[in-house]
């Protein structure tokens, strides 16, 4: 039983922690926000020159498993970082990962982890939720190929992506079975994207059109849920991490904040109102902490609650950095509403994720299912 | 016990409604000076400054009456008027406070919109401790030579003039040194400079003054007092806003409904979900909560009480719940709640209110952040309900205890 | 508008108040949680005698609404007197006044008024919820009158009852149609009740069955729903005001408290996590009377939002109540976990009220159902 | 990052899983005599005193032991045994401070039972200010003769002994003055008073001393060093308590679906509204936080790393939780969670775990209001953390500024 980080696991995070902060400046996420494109394509690649990809190794990654994708995000949520990392190489990666296919883990996996491939996964449509019911996009076959119909919401960095793996129905009209996952590349045929603006200027979004747009399958036709849903499971879990990045350095913030700031003489965090908030807070960022971790090793361990857990850290994220960025605002007062100030980013950050890979609602409800299901670790 | 509206009431707020459906602009307003047109018209019908009195050319209108005006403004979501902070702070203050002539130079035009006021209280320094102000008005023969920085400046950059806190005796104690000046606002040396906020939007400034020269007839009242009259600021207007804040929630809550029936999760609608009924059930409820809070704030004022340290917890009230049930909104759209643009169907400024003015949930959501920060924060509300409704001793505090040193050294040095 | 009482209304609550301060000790209520009965007969005779009820003149009542019902409630809850007022006069008395039948209410009520007559109503049975489909207990026609079968739970001091008002089905399974209200005398054959201990020692109810007991229709047979509600709807929102006084009481109790416990050389009410809990507490008793009684007299004055109104009242009440009542034990420390000290009585009142007349789920839901109806304020 | 257990760690648990099998008691333990006995058969099993040096008749077992033994025991309900603040507390207390004879005399006695012993700390008007306690110990020749009172005695009753912190210097500043002292229960003029808790049940007691001699030797370690024993008392059990507390919340839970599958609301099952599902996801995913924090710190234990101020977050985390958790099981349990009897088939304490202590879900409820109150309430747990672990500044405090003058009037005194 050791919860702690390995020697390796503390150095990748040394490492990404050091780029991110040397090369990831507050001027530059500032300019981000007014960017067309939304981030920065050398210094994209250059993250990913780091190696620090944890897709298995013949196809280019540094064989690294959620543990790692976790550090890795929660470092990106401590800056927090704008660019297409966790979309295509999280969110993406595993879809691609998770579908079990080969030939696309082949075909897609180098590019996408050397910077050359920026994927995407178009997953959410009008009810933006994460069950199947979902997904009423439709693909029929066509030839070798298949022509793909529908419109997916909400894709993260939909507008930047050079592929984009969609999940529709080549099967029945509801339920898990009959996805398929498909690949389209953006710049064909029937292929349109409108950019979203969100409260996260950083966070970028589009929807996406598909009018017999042609596809291509990945995995097998009619039994692409499980995997997705595995991906999903995993986006959320990482995004966890992401979100206790950014909860825990609003959290630094604020007691730093706390040590300085002067009113009635004295400085605002010897007040017990902002001291019991301060506390309140860490204890809620340590919580998230164990969660993400816990679910990160359960799912690298293949253990028997690894989905509960899953569901548990992503609704204990949720509520931690919701309340923790939230409160951050309110110790620090007017300058903490401030544009200029750097707080806002990590509210907006953990506020984007919160509603994204399921919110509380739906992980509440699927702990409940693992747990009636005795997929617990008793 | 009787919550009747009154015939009167009853027959003020049918004609104050027909107004609004005759009146309202068919456009947006864009410009600061179309907003002053409005707001013009707006005072030619009786609706600014209502509780002045006549004699400077309010209405003396009863609470009752302002809070129907606030609410059926509200309630159309018509645009607002412009000079609110010279209107409820700058223009009691003149009325009780200033001499014949500033009185003549100023109220009029005050109240027509002829002139529009900020208030240059906070620093950057002085939050929730407001009387530790630094920005100086030093006195240079007939003039102040004021020097310093003041921020979360509403209105800054279209006002002609500022309502100042400065210090004038560097010596006296924090709250003795204090006086209260009038500024131009297009004084050489002063600068304004927009903050934008996390909304995006940039409702404050910051303003900078260097070497400042305001003639000294620009006080108002006694030198060095400018803290009492700050702390004692009469207000004319009673209760105009309680009902337009249950007013908005309610639009906000109308707009939910109809988006939580059109939006289908996995084909069934938000609103026959269970737990989205909870939600709604509980925000709509708190709301309610908050409309009869206010009807019985109203009740109070109508009798000419006036709602002392009170006031704290009806602030404490509606900032916290604005910003609970913000949360509790966005949890219901989702994504749809953070979109900025392309919301579609489900978007805020859609809503049945088309000539009024523009909002998105974001921005709803953004904003419920500031009113536990702005005009003395939760933590101040509470400490003043603690101390001043229930009696409670002061807490000690590093300024006190400077304040008690400083007094026993004075004692001594009399000795 | 005018949310203030009435003179009047000021001279009740003054007479109640002397009467139940002066005349319910605290010896008294620690004596009767031991009680067997649990009530003192010839106090609650007394009580009735001061003429405080809320039942028309004609049948022995003062004329009251039930913005005077609350204001006793209220008082009832600062002591928390223990007695059968609530369930006979209230419950009880609603019951039969919201039925419509005048010859059942010349039978009971005078009776009631003075004290002969304690009545109960039977509501509840094992799903303990409070919508039509719970009542499952059935009556069929017997001669002149009817034979009545089923089990209630929690019937408040069903025990103690002389007469109880059961809510049966003669037609339909399920729904609001094919509900009646019946009166059985409590010492009939068929009738055994058992009396639960609750959380709160001096709430009592019982578990009553009823075999084949000979039952008198009150109302027109299956048309009783709508009294029932409309009874039960009176029922929470007395109880609101109920809970309210408990939680004044509380809060009163931890205000003075913390001006005089001493710790650390200062009083704790000076410490702001003391403060600061005191002042969220004021704000939540504040909002439980505005909604208390505005609905009270939005009941009376028969407004459109009446029963929206009846539903925030108790959804309000239950929170504010709950919380204010357990941050009361918080304030105290280790004094106010003690049996000794009074605190724990308003604690136990306000929760035992909570989840009678619908817990906050219930009245959430049906806020919602009368705001889709549209019958609101506005 | 591994959080398998140890092969190691997994046949300890089957082996002290099979002794629970084996010898857990089949019938209720009604006497303290019985409950003795079975501490007893505890101790001759290795499960008591885990973690203290094996020179004084303790295992060295390591935390993650300590903490399977927990929570094996709280997994089948097992009772507990007696003694526990006298294993956890003054067994520690007397191995680092006690003379030779003291340890002679006691540790062994303390172990195995045969010595019950009490702890004489909290003061009516010294709760979380311990320091501020006002119990006397005079010295009179070769006795303390001790005068006060003490409140919150847990198990006065059944105790031979008592240790206690009594002011024996009322001079000196408040945490100088202050001995820890062994004292006898039966002794002359101590009399027990037990305290009834809201529980109905009586857990405390107050103690009263009235001239009560003591022996000079049962003084430990120097003389007014107390306060720096009692607060520098090593525990040598170490994450005993970490997991079992889980354990007994998932007990609880197990138990509520049972309930939830069996309770029908209006036809349907409780457990299939989606309402219900809600609140039983959210304690049910807090739990699960709690056993992965407690994985954590066990994990840091292992190690041998001591949590010190760590150990403030971890008490706020559980008993905040349980506070929580306990009011969502009353929001779906309704009236049946508030029945103390006959609350027949939707019962806790029908659970399937026959043989071990009886429990109400109304108890449960009761007691959840005790751990944020008890051991350091939530306040003080928070300035702990704010201050220890943040580095915020300490409150500016009554205590704290008479100390600073009564330090500067002696140093005015020394000039």
């Amino acid at each position: 039983m050791d919860f702690d980080f390995t020697e390796d696991q503390n150095m990748l995070r040394d490492l990404a922690r050091e780029f991110l902060t040397e090369q990831v400046s507050v001027a530059h996420i500032r300019e981000m926000m007014e960017d067309e494109t939304g981030y920065d394509k050398d210094l994209y690649r250059r993250f990913l020159g780091l190696g620090l990809i944890p897709f298995p190794e013949e196809y280019g990654g540094a064989g690294f498993g959620m543990v790692e994708s976790c550090i890795i995000m929660e470092e990106m949520g401590r800056i927090p970082y704008p660019g297409p990392f966790f979309g295509t190489v999280i969110l993406a990666g595993q879809a691609i990962i998770q579908s079990g296919d080969e030939n696309a883990m082949s075909r897609y996996l180098p590019d996408m982890a050397n910077g050359d491939l920026v994927v995407s996964l178009a997953f959410l449509e009008d009810s933006a939720s994460w069950t199947p019911a979902t997904i009423t996009a439709t693909a029929t076959k066509d030839g070798n190929g298949y022509k793909l119909n529908g419109t997916k919401r909400f894709v993260p960095w939909g507008a930047q992506a050079d592929v984009l793996l969609v999940a529709a129905r080549t099967g029945e009209a509801s339920g898990p079975d009959g996805i398929s996952l498909f690949a389209v590349q953006a710049n064909s045929d029937g292929v349109e994207a409108t950019p979203e603006t969100m409260l996260d200027l950083n966070s970028r979004t589009a929807t996406v059109k598909f009018s017999d747009a042609s596809a291509e399958l990945i995995g097998e036709e009619g039994n692409a849920w499980a995997g997705l849903d595995r991906a999903i499971q995993r986006a959320a879990v990482a995004a966890s991490a992401e979100m206790l990045g950014a909860a825990r350095r609003a959290h630094e913030m604020s007691v730093d904040y706390a040590k300085v700031r002067r009113q009635f003489g004295q400085v605002i965090g010897q007040f017990q109102a902002i001291k019991h908030k301060l506390a309140e807070m860490l204890e809620q960022v340590e919580n998230a902490h164990s969660a993400a971790y816990y679910a990160a090793w359960a799912l690298d361990a293949d253990a028997p609650d690894a989905t509960l857990a899953a569901s548990v850290a992503k609704s204990t994220a949720n509520e931690a950095s919701r309340h923790v960025c939230g409160e951050a605002i309110q110790v620090h007062g007017g300058i903490g509403f401030t544009w200029e100030y750097d707080l806002h980013f990590y509210w907006k950050r953990a506020k984007h994720q919160e509603v994204f890979y399921g919110d509380s609602d739906y992980h509440r409800e699927r702990v409940l299912q693992e747990v009636l299901a005795g997929n617990v670790a008793r | 016990m009787d919550l009747r509206y009154s015939q009167e009431d009853i027959e003020f707020r049918q004609k104050v409604r027909a107004w609004f459906e005759e009146n309202l602009p068919k456009k947006k307003i864009e410009s600061f000076e179309e907003r002053r047109e409005w707001h013009r018209k707006l005072y030619d019908a009786g609706f600014i400054g209502m509780g002045w009195p006549k004699e400077y050319g309010g209405q003396e209108a009863r609470p009752m009456e302002q809070a129907i005006v606030g609410e059926e403004m509200a309630r159309v979501n018509a645009p607002a008027g412009v000079n609110g902070l010279g209107i409820s702070i700058v223009g009691p203050t003149l009325i009780h406070h200033g001499t014949d002539a500033q009185k003549d130079e100023h109220l009029k035009k005050l109240l027509t919109g002829e002139e529009i006021w900020c208030q240059l209280y906070s620093e950057p320094n002085s939050g929730s401790d407001l009387a530790s102000l630094q920005c100086r008005a030093d006195i240079d023969g007939d003039n102040f030579i004021i020097n310093g920085q003041k921020i979360w400046t509403s209105g800054a950059h279209n006002s002609e003039w500022g309502l100042m806190l400065a210090r004038t005796d560097r010596r006296a104690s924090k709250h003795n040194g204090i006086s209260c000046i009038m500024v131009k606002m297009d004084d050489p040396g002063v600068e304004v400079r927009p903050l934008k906020q996390i909304s995006g939007s940039s409702e404050f400034s910051e303003v900078f003054f260097s070497d400042v020269a305001v003639p000294a007839d620009n006080l108002i009242g006694e030198l060095n007092t400018g803290w009492r009259i700050a702390q004692t600021t009469l207000s004319y207007e009673r209760g105009g806003n309680t009902l337009s804040r249950v007013s908005r929630l309610q639009t906000t809550l109308d707009r939910l409904l109809e988006v939580a029936g059109e939006l289908r999760v996995d084909g069934t609608r938000a609103i026959d979900d269970p737990r989205i009924r909870q939600k709604i059930g509980q925000i709509y409820s708190e709301v309610e909560v908050l409309r009869y809070a206010s009807l019985r704030l109203l009740s109070k004022l109508e009798k000419g009480e006036r709602p002392g340290p009170e006031a704290s917890v009806s602030k404490l009230h509606y900032s916290e719940l604005d910003k609970r049930a913000q949360e509790i909104i966005q949890e219901i759209l989702g994504p749809y709640g953070q979109q900025i643009s392309g919301a579609g169907e489900y978007a805020f400024d859609e809503s049945d209110v088309p000539y009024g003015e523009a909002d998105t949930w974001a921005y709803q959501f953004v904003w419920s952040r500031a009113g536990t920060i702005y005009a003395g924060s939760s933590q101040i509300q509470k400490n003043i309900i603690g101390e001043r409704v229930l009696g409670l001793p002061k807490e000690i505090r590093a300024d006190r205890i400077e304040l008690e040193e400083r007094r026993k050294e004075e004692a001594a040095a009399d000795d």
